[in-house]
């Protein structure tokens, strides 16, 4: 036996699809974890600078000097930077499998990476049209974020750990959506997980801020869990967790609508509920808006949180083979979607409008995604990328300048309340502009881009509703119904934040109002590319009946089915199964009754109408300062307001009795019961031995007869036994 | 000269087990004759050396076909039938390895820990680490069980001289629990013995023993017993948290990292392999995972109210070792080798977590959570290993520890589904116990005075760590290297108890006529 | 014959033992195991008659060593006086649990 | 050379260490009276009375390597059995004598007396030991007990001592009238004492049952308050903390091993036929006698006597080989007696040193911190604590281990996991000096009990050889294992010889 | 007649055995433990062990039971009148142990009869007559003591002698 060499070195670089070749696919996913690597570097040496000076008893201020210290401006290039390229490496390969007309997936592994007895999971990642979309999302977005950081983020003594954090959520974002198998998945999905934790609390040293990431991790991992059970069932089922073989053998292996495909499709629900803060797992979300603006933007609403939404369009397959599970996403997607619109609309917080908004948005995705419009919910998940980021972004830009200004006055009142503003739109024109197309957008009109992308989710749950042999199909009616109340508070919300930030009387304290300023460049250039995506964002996915029509200019603007065209690979198999289950969906929209444009009028017309109106019932109305806002909103305004009581009934249902629990584990279980018996046996042992010991009284009769008693006991036995 | 080189692989060999179990002995008379002041460096240059010698293993081991590699076997007792046996396999190469590793790290994690009786300290350490050695390499049972008591001792006296202020009761504490557990694992070994007629305590021999289902169900108690207190299982766990609390940073980093492995180690060895039928028992089953889960699920949330954090993760490990309960009663393959595989990751992210609060405490000496808060903006760099760590304790992808974790519960879940199911809350309570720790000590305000002045890891503290550290990623991020040498030997396991499941479950004629021996026992 | 010396011996042996149990004075409960080794002799003697001359060989050994044992135990004993200045054997519990 | 008896010069030979060591005994005490003792003389006559030891060690070894036998009726066994257990005997002995000298000296003791006591005693028990007849082991039974009546009362200026002395005495007596009782109803059910025509009267079923059944139980009792089982016990721990403890050390390693040494032939050879029904007596004498020995030494706050229980405990593991009866429970016994009488004279010579002049250092506070104050104690004193305690790695495992190899041998499974539970509770007491000297500081009674306790050379001599003894022996115990192996042989061939030949 | 005689001599011996455990004195226990001995010393001569009932008579009803009188007026315990007999729980305690103790062994005798004991009993005693008549009481015992025996009598020299040694030892005053 020599020094074997029986173990096999790690893979090289297989590729199993050779009909387009890859550029560097690996190196979209590295840049951001060496993006990491370097501004962490950067981050602990800043950090031990200014906790030495912590220790010594002195604050280090990295920004008192002349020049700014390495540490805090190396990150600005290396952050965005990395971001940068990865996002032209991802065009790149954009432009390669657009021209490749790929039908397959491209499987790119690097290593093995658990390998057991009858298990194996590569490292690997897969390349197809979803994924491709996904990545040009996180890397494009992603990139635009960086680089209003960069503005907003530019005095934080923490620069350089803000970025480390951000890359290395790229990093496992990309993952997540390159992952060529559930457990690659799982690792971005955890990861990012782990970012959301980290830049919610990014600002450690503030309780609630810090709570909050927590929080948001411990629910995550309740969705996880649902995650990994799904894996289980799925490697039970096909010996291996990578998507190809699973989604080519899942016709064959599960019984359609059969107990296991429905008990993995809801687990993998479970699992994007919590990462998509889907009810009743959506309350970490609005307490995530803890963590800087810029982060909310980039996780809280462009990207982490869509994951759940790709993960259910990646397995489209399962969901079509179990209907019963698609009624639930779909149904569970409109409830968050009119649960947290309501909520959103008793909100002073504009980031929590923002979050509540986004939660409402990503169960319009999953309406979507439920309905088995797969390719409509990455079309929503997509434009609200722009559109979303673009208001947080916004906000951020707004909350900047009142931090800026309210600390300059000495005011201590909460830069982010609604309450303290209003009247902005003077002092910050280009915000103002930029916040009104996306807000426009997420309403829902015509053209921009956010009106193509409900409007579809909303039309396909209708046509699918008619779908001949929908067992829901009742259910899926009600769905719509709700969906369009919802998309009108949406409307409604949404124009009222408008109203109380940047119109009206300016509530902003007197002192602080010279301050207030437009947002530097580096800020509101990537606003405005952003806004530019919310306009035109929606054209790549029009059908050709309404581009063919009065909404498309009939033709002449630059619209198409791309999109459609684009994931068809990804989504047939799908949309195969769930014809043959469902039937042909209904192309006459019901309660309008035609087509495709009937009800996009209609629709673009209701939501113009609702943002008017309150445009016009709240433009007048005098709004009180948070300062001096003491009244407590009752009734159903009330309720709105304390978010439909979810904190409240987690914390007495759930976090309360675990607690207590736990408490009597400790002190009843461990320490009386178990400890207890413990203790009670060796003292016991102890106290019979000092018992017997009494015996011991030092006279020889009681020996003598102690004695006599062992010879009676020893002879009777021997003679009577 | 090239003769002589290519003749090195075969000579390592021959020697590497011996050199690495007794060279700590070697070490112990060393520092027992060194002045006081200069015992830490000899200590730690031998262990040093005993973990450079140990790393050859990673490249000579050959995984095989899963029995033992360089065996070798001396009589030493003969008219008992003992040898000095020893060997490696996949299950224990990983064990060794991980003591080679932990015992330095131990040791110079202690440098500033240990300030009284030094000599005598780093004497028992080396002790130690000679006994848990001598434990995974044993393969004869004798030589075993010498070694599984006598790690007792050190670590007696370890937690009983440089624990805290209830150090005696734990010590006592600590020594009575697991020695009920060994003994009576000695009559059970004892009948073994008898029973297989061979006259050896081999490992051979025993495997050989004719066992039927009745006697199999008792002996296997027994053993279950001495390991289940080791491991600890569920309600037998009072122990550690008090041992933990008392012992000093390296006792605790030993005893987390591996002590604890004896038990669990025991499992695989013995448990299985000797009773191949009780361990498939539907009711041994049945106990056994519920009791695993019951670790994994309440001891999760014991710890979470912990306010010693140290007690917190004294609780962690119970929880740990339920995940490696279950994977190894799932009899799979997944399951056993996940279980293997937290056992390595508990032994790195607990001991670098003791490790972490032994620097807490050598700074503060308080290891009250709430005596801590906003430690973060002081001692970054201690900080992000202390993250990093409770990420890899609590199972993040991409560490160590959810390599284990995840195949533990897939592999539970091939056969146990429900079990795997209520286990795998324990991702959940996992993060509910921890993160409020990393909370309440690195985050929130710095609002205590004494706290600004906490030192960030000094250069020796990251020698410490980095390994660990760097060992926690790597093994989460390529873990194959070690699936592959280990999973030969946990097949051998797993057929010996397919092989019983055929004579004494499956149309078994007479099932008192219990295990054929074993063909390996023929060969000779 | 034999049974009802037997019985005899029984019967001396156990008041002799009943003497151990109850008297407080040293000389006397050393009386009382002379009186249960003369019990003992009785028997030796009673069954000679049926196995042998053996028996009587053995009562002149146990009458050697009673008388041996009186020796040295009347010398304990008036050591111990020498110290409590009694003989009762309840004092003698300094040595006691 | 053989053995037949035909001459008389054949008893000397056969009974060739008991003849030295008792004209040495007498030299021992002429040397006594004509010295004079006081001032450093008493040490001399100690090292000539371990002299006169290594000497009737020496005639041992002689019979030992090649002197066979060929008297299947005589009263004396020239056996390796007999032979091994003389070297306990003598072995005990010395150590004792040797902790004894400094404590001697102190106590201004007589010290022609004091030796040649312990001589006489030994060869007491050296005829015990070698004794094929109940009247024989009886005059060796006698003879160490009345030697030792006298030690245990040596020290005449201490009333412990003499209480001690008296309770032994009347005790002792007591029960020899109940081991005399069981000689004469066993003489008369087989119609002898020799134990080997016993054995044979009762394999040709010529006993008389009514007598045999009460003579074995009051054998049993007789032996039993010997080797202090439970419920015979009650004398011993007032004895061995009254009597002066290198006395307290010799009682508890060699009388101990004496009357083992006797239970064991007259049972497991002589009674071996009406094995069934003895056992059960034992087996639970055996039981109650390691529960209550161990448990009651929990509460004992005086090492001294926590020692005393801890060999009532350790009576009951022996009881254990006896249970079991076989080859490999015989072997142990011998074994584990030897092993026994190092540790636990090893152990008491710690106490002796810490004992100081007036003996009354023996509480458990008296050894706070000494450990760190006398490294060499503390370390010396864990080592035969845990050797006591049966820890892998001293020889008190070994010996623990070949106990249980006998006891599952034959199959006494419940009695070896009494053993064993009983030893984890062995334990607590144990490891409780173990913490006292290693992890309490002491106050300052305590430094000064240890500044005092310094040990003279002698007692040094014996902790370092008692030490090296025991860990050589955990870890090599295959020499001294093979002998007490091949001591055994011979035991129960001449049983089945005389059998045949007295058939007629 | 011989019967007449045992129960006579039986009868004494318990009273005289019952007296020592029960008198008030030490004085008279010691007289009442005579009267035992010579009643088993009668027994004796019933038995036909003529050497022993008069070994019985003059080494032990006279010269020990004398030692023990010395000491007992040695310490001037002759008078001490102080009950030393424990009463009460106790006694009844001793004598429930005592009485069972005697029911067992009285159970256990009670079969021991003459024939089918070991075979021909009269045999036996008819062979030890012979020899006595032969040898002479004291021959007969004399003669296995020096040959078979001679190892025990040896023995029991030196148990003499140690037993010297000890009550020397331990009866000298304290210095």
């Amino acid at each position: 036996m020599g020094f074997a060499a029986s173990v096999p070195g790690p893979h090289l670089p297989v590729q199993e699809v050779a009909q387009w070749e890859p550029v560097l696919p690996g190196l979209i996913i590295l840049l951001p974890l060496l993006g990491f690597v370097v501004n962490g570097v950067l981050a602990l040496r800043s950090a031990a600078r200014s906790s030495a000076a912590l220790r010594s008893g002195t604050e280090w201020d990295p920004f008192a000097g002349p020049a700014r210290p390495r540490t805090h401006t190396l990150p600005t290039w290396v952050g965005p930077g990395v971001m940068f390229v990865a996002f032209v490496l991802a065009l790149w390969n954009f432009a390669g499998m657009y021209g490749a007309e790929l039908h397959d997936p491209v499987v790119v592994r690097y290593w093995t990476w658990i390998v057991t007895g009858n298990l194996q999971i590569d490292a690997a990642i897969q390349l197809d049209q979803l994924s491709m979309i996904m990545m040009l999302v996180v890397t494009g977005v992603g990139f635009l974020i960086h680089v209003f950081s960069v503005g907003y983020m530019k005095d934080d003594t923490g620069y350089p750990r803000y970025f480390a954090y951000l890359n290395l959520f790229v990093f496992f974002m990309l993952v997540l959506v390159m992952g060529a198998g559930y457990a690659m998945m799982f690792i971005g999905w955890e990861g990012v997980g782990l970012c959301s934790y980290l830049l919610i609390g990014y600002w450690f040293t503030d309780r609630e801020k810090s709570d909050a990431g927590k929080k948001a991790f411990i629910v995550n991992r309740i969705g996880d869990l649902g995650f990994l059970l799904a894996m289980f069932l799925l490697f039970q089922a096909f010996g291996t967790l990578d998507f190809g073989p699973v989604f080519e053998g899942a016709e064959g292996r599960l019984a359609a609508g059969g107990a296991t495909v429905t008990a993995i499709t809801l687990l993998l629900m479970l699992g994007a509920a919590g990462k998509s803060a889907q009810v009743p797992l959506h309350v970490w979300l609005p307490d995530a808006m803890a963590g800087p603006t810029p982060v909310s933007a980039l996780i809280h609403a462009a990207t982490m949180v869509t994951a759940g939404v790709y993960m259910v369009a990646r397995s489209s397959v399962l969901y079509a083979l179990a209907p019963t599970s698609q009624a639930v996403v779909a149904g569970v997607g409109v409830l968050t979607a009119l649960l947290a619109a309501t909520i959103a609309l008793q909100q002073h917080d504009i980031k929590k409008v923002l979050a509540y908004s986004t939660v409402s948005q990503l169960g319009f995705m999953f309406l979507g995604a439920g309905v088995g419009a797969f390719t409509a919910a990455i079309f929503h998940l997509m434009t609200h990328a722009f559109f979303k980021a673009l208001l947080f972004l916004g906000a951020g830009a707004v909350i900047h300048a009142m931090h800026h200004a309210l600390h300059r006055a000495d005011s201590h009142e909460d830069a982010q309340d609604m309450r303290n503003m209003g009247g902005l739109k003077d002092r910050m024109r280009i915000t103002w502009v930029v916040m009104w197309v996306a807000t426009l957008a997420i309403a829902g009109i015509w053209p921009l881009a956010g009106f193509f992308s409900k409007d579809e989710i909303i039309w396909y749950t209708a046509a699918w509703a008619g779908a001949p042999s929908n067992p829901f199909g009742t259910l899926y009616t009600v769905y719509w119904l709700v969906a369009l109340v919802t998309a009108m508070l949406t409307a409604f919300y949404m124009t009222r934040l408008m109203v109380m930030t940047f119109h009206g009387e300016s509530r902003v304290e007197r002192n602080a109002r010279p301050h207030l300023h437009e947002a530097p460049r580096v800020m509101w250039v990537p606003l405005a590319i952003l806004a530019v995506l919310s306009v035109f964002g929606g054209w790549v996915n029009v059908p050709e009946p309404l581009a063919e029509s009065f909404l498309g200019l009939f033709g002449a603007l630059p619209m198409s089915e791309w999109l459609h065209h684009w994931l068809e690979p990804v989504t047939h198999d799908a949309a195969a199964i769930q014809t043959a289950a469902l039937g042909e969906p209904a192309y006459g929209a019901p309660l309008v009754g035609g087509g495709e444009f009937a009800w996009a009028l209609a629709s673009t017309l209701a939501a113009a109408v609702v943002v008017l109106a309150a445009l016009r019932a709240l433009g007048g109305r005098k709004y009180v300062a948070a300062a001096r806002d003491t009244a407590a909103p009752g009734g159903l305004r009330g309720i709105l307001a304390n978010k439909w009581y979810f904190d409240e009934v987690f914390d007495a249902g759930i976090v309360r009795p675990v607690l207590a629990a736990s408490r009597w584990c400790w002190k009843v279980v461990d320490a009386v019961l178990i400890d207890g018996f413990v203790n009670f046996v060796g003292n016991f042992t102890r106290l019979a031995g000092w018992t017997v010991s009494l015996f011991q009284t030092g006279q020889a009769n009681t020996y003598a007869f102690v004695l006599t008693l062992g010879v009676l006991l020893v002879l009777g036995a021997a003679v009577f036994l | 000269m090239t003769d002589f080189i290519a003749s090195i692989p075969a000579l390592y060999e021959d020697w590497v087990l011996h050199a690495l179990l007794w060279l700590p002995v070697a070490g112990l008379f060393h520092v027992m004759a060194a002045a006081e002041d200069r015992a830490k460096h000899i200590a730690f240059s031998w262990s040093g050396t005993v973990f450079v010698l140990s790393l050859g293993l990673w490249w000579s081991f050959d995984p095989g076909g899963g029995g033992f590699a360089m065996q070798s076997s001396t009589p030493w007792i003969e008219s008992w039938g003992v040898s000095y046996a020893l060997g490696l396999d996949g299950i224990s190469v990983f064990m060794v390895m991980l003591t080679t590793l932990t015992t330095p790290i131990a040791i110079l994690g202690s440098f500033e820990y240990i300030k009284t009786r030094r000599k005598a300290f780093y004497a028992l350490m080396l002790l130690l680490q000679t006994g848990v050695v001598g434990v995974f390499l044993a393969t004869d049972i004798f030589l075993f069980y010498v070694f599984f008591e006598l790690t007792l001792i050190p670590m007696y006296f370890i937690v009983g001289i440089w624990g805290g202020e209830r150090r005696i009761y734990a010590a006592v504490k600590f020594f009575l629990y697991t020695a009920v557990g060994s003994l009576l694992m000695l009559v059970a070994i004892l009948y073994i013995y008898f029973s297989s007629g061979s006259g050896s305590f081999s490992y051979e021999a025993f495997l050989g023993a004719d066992l039927t289902m009745r006697e199999q169900l008792w002996l296997f108690a027994a053993f279950a017993l001495a390991f289940g207190i080791k491991v600890p299982i569920f309600p037998l766990h009072t122990w550690l948290p008090d041992a933990h609390v008392e012992a000093p940073t390296p006792g605790s980093v030993i005893l987390a990292s591996l002590l604890l492995k004896m038990g669990t180690y025991g499992f695989l060895r013995f448990l299985l392999p000797f009773f191949p039928g009780a361990a498939q028992h539907p009711t041994v089953v049945a106990v056994m995972l519920v009791l695993g889960v019951a670790g994994i699920i309440y001891a999760a949330w014991v710890a979470a109210v912990q306010p010693d954090a140290k007690k917190l993760v004294a609780y962690t490990s119970v929880a740990h070792m339920g995940f490696v309960v279950i994977g190894v009663f799932a009899l799979t393959v997944n399951g056993l080798q996940g279980g293997l595989v937290v056992m390595i990751s508990h032994g790195i992210s607990t001991g670098a977590l003791f490790l972490l609060l032994g620097m807490m405490y050598e700074r503060r000496h308080t290891r009250r959570i709430e005596d801590f808060g906003g430690i973060g903006r002081v001692a970054p760099f201690f900080a992000t290993a202390f993250v990093i760590t409770a990420l890899a304790s609590i199972g993040l992808p991409g560490t160590s520890g959810f390599i284990g974790e995840f195949l533990a519960l897939i592999g539970t879940f091939e056969t146990h589904a429900v079990t795997a199911i209520i286990a795998a809350t324990g991702v959940i309570f996992a993060a509910y116990y921890m993160l409020p720790m990393v909370q309440r000590v690195l985050f929130n305000k710095l609002d205590k005075p004494e706290n600004r002045t906490f030192a960030d890891l000094s250069r020796r503290e990251c020698v410490v760590l980095g390994p660990l550290v760097a060992l926690m990623i790597w093994i989460g991020v390529h873990p194959a290297p070690f699936l592959r040498r280990m999973e030969p030997s946990v097949q051998v396991v797993l057929e010996r108890v397919e092989e019983a499941r055929t004579v004494l479950f499956d149309g078994a004629s007479d099932p008192g006529a219990g295990l054929a021996p074993r063909p390996a026992g023929e060969e000779e | 014959m034999l049974a009802y010396a037997l019985l005899l011996s029984a019967a001396l042996f156990v008041i002799g033992t009943l003497g151990v149990i109850v008297r407080r004075n040293a000389i006397i409960i050393f009386l009382s195991i002379e009186l249960q080794l003369n019990a003992v002799n009785l028997a030796f003697v009673a069954l000679s008659r049926y196995t042998g001359i053996e028996g009587q060989l053995f009562v002149f050994f146990v009458m050697t060593v009673a008388a041996a044992e009186a020796a040295v135990g009347l010398a304990i004993i008036i050591s111990i006086f020498r110290h409590y200045k009694t003989v009762n054997v309840d004092r003698f519990n300094l040595l006691k649990w | 050379m053989l053995l037949d008896y035909t001459s008389s010069f054949h008893y000397v030979m056969a009974l060739l260490p008991e003849v030295v060591l008792s004209c040495w005994g007498m030299v021992i005490l002429i040397m006594g009276v004509v010295r004079k003792d006081g001032g450093g003389r008493g040490q001399e006559t100690g090292w000539m009375a371990v002299a006169g030891l290594a000497l009737a060690a020496v005639a041992n070894g002689w019979l030992y390597s090649g002197v066979a036998e060929d008297g299947a009726s005589a009263m004396i066994a020239v056996d390796r059995f007999r032979l091994f257990a003389n070297w306990i005997f003598i072995l005990a002995a010395a150590l004792s004598i040797v902790i004894s000298l400094a404590y001697v000296t102190r106590q201004k003791l007589q010290a022609g007396e004091y030796y040649s006591l312990i001589l006489f005693a030994t060869v007491g028990m050296m005829v015990m030991a070698s004794a094929r007849d109940l009247m024989v082991i009886f005059l060796g039974l006698e003879l160490m007990s009345i030697g030792v009546y006298a030690l245990v009362g040596f020290n005449r200026r201490d009333r412990r001592s003499a209480e001690a002395g008296l309770k032994y005495f009347l005790l002792g007596a007591f029960a020899t009238g109940f081991l005399l009782f069981g000689i004469a109803l066993i003489y008369g059910a087989a119609g002898s004492t020799n134990i080997q025509m016993i054995a044979s009267a009762i394999g040709a079923g010529t006993t008389a049952n009514q007598l045999l059944v009460p003579g074995i139980a009051l054998l049993a009792i007789g032996f039993g308050f010997k080797v202090a089982a439970v419920p015979f016990h009650m004398w011993t721990p007032d004895v061995y903390e009254g009597a002066p403890t290198p006395v307290t050390a010799f009682m508890a390693a060699a009388v101990k091993a004496a009357a083992f040494v006797a239970f064991l032939r007259v049972f497991v050879v002589g009674l071996e036929g009406v094995y069934g029904q003895w056992w059960p007596i034992l087996y639970w004498l055996a039981a109650i006698t390691m529960v209550v020995g161990n448990v009651v030494a929990l509460a004992q706050s005086n090492v001294k006597r926590m020692l005393a229980y801890s060999s009532i405990a350790h009576g009951g593991y022996l009881l254990v080989a006896l249970v079991a009866g076989n080859d490999t429970a015989v072997a142990s016994l011998l074994f584990y007696l030897l092993v026994y009488t190092i540790m636990t004279i090893a152990a008491f010579a710690v106490v002796v040193t810490v004992g100081g002049q007036s003996e009354g250092n023996s509480r458990i506070e008296d050894y706070a911190g000494l450990g760190w104050r006398r490294p060499v104690l503390g370390v010396f004193m864990t080592v035969f604590l845990l050797s006591l305690a049966g820890f892998p790695g001293t020889a008190g495992f070994i010996a623990k281990y070949q106990l249980l190899l006998g006891a599952a041998e034959a199959r006494l499974w419940w009695l070896s996991v009494v053993l064993v539970l009983t030893t984890v509770v062995s334990y607590w007491y144990y490891l409780r000096v173990a913490w006292y000297m290693w992890m309490k500081e002491g106050d300052d009674t305590a430094a000064a009990i240890a500044s005092s306790a310094d040990p003279p050379f002698a007692t040094h001599a014996v902790l370092v050889l008692s030490a090296g003894l025991i860990i050589l022996g955990g870890i090599f115990p295959e020499t001294v294992l093979d002998l007490a192996y091949g001591s055994v042989e011979g035991l129960r061939l001449l049983v089945a010889g005389a059998s045949q030949a007295l058939v007629p | 007649m011989t019967e007449i005689l045992f129960v006579l001599f039986a009868v004494v011996a318990l009273g005289g055995a019952f007296g020592v455990v029960l008198s008030r004195t030490p004085v008279a226990s010691l007289l009442f433990m005579v009267a035992t001995l010579a009643s088993v010393a009668g027994i004796y001569v019933l038995f036909e062990a003529h050497f022993l009932a008069a070994i019985q008579v003059l080494v032990y009803a006279g010269a020990i039971m004398v030692l023990f009188l010395f000491v007992i007026m040695l310490l001037n315990l002759g008078h001490d009148y102080r009950a030393d007999l424990k009463y009460g729980l106790w006694s009844l305690l001793a004598l429930v142990v005592a009485g069972l103790t005697a029911g067992v062994l009285g159970q256990a005798f009670w079969g021991a009869s003459d024939t089918g004991f070991r075979g021909d009993g009269a045999a036996v005693a008819a062979a030890l007559d012979a020899a006595v008549r032969e040898q002479g009481a004291a021959g007969v015992i004399a003669e296995p003591l020096f040959t078979d025996y001679v190892v025990a009598f040896e023995l029991m020299g030196l148990l003499l002698l140690v037993a010297i040694v000890a009550a020397v030892v331990l009866a000298k005053p304290k210095t």
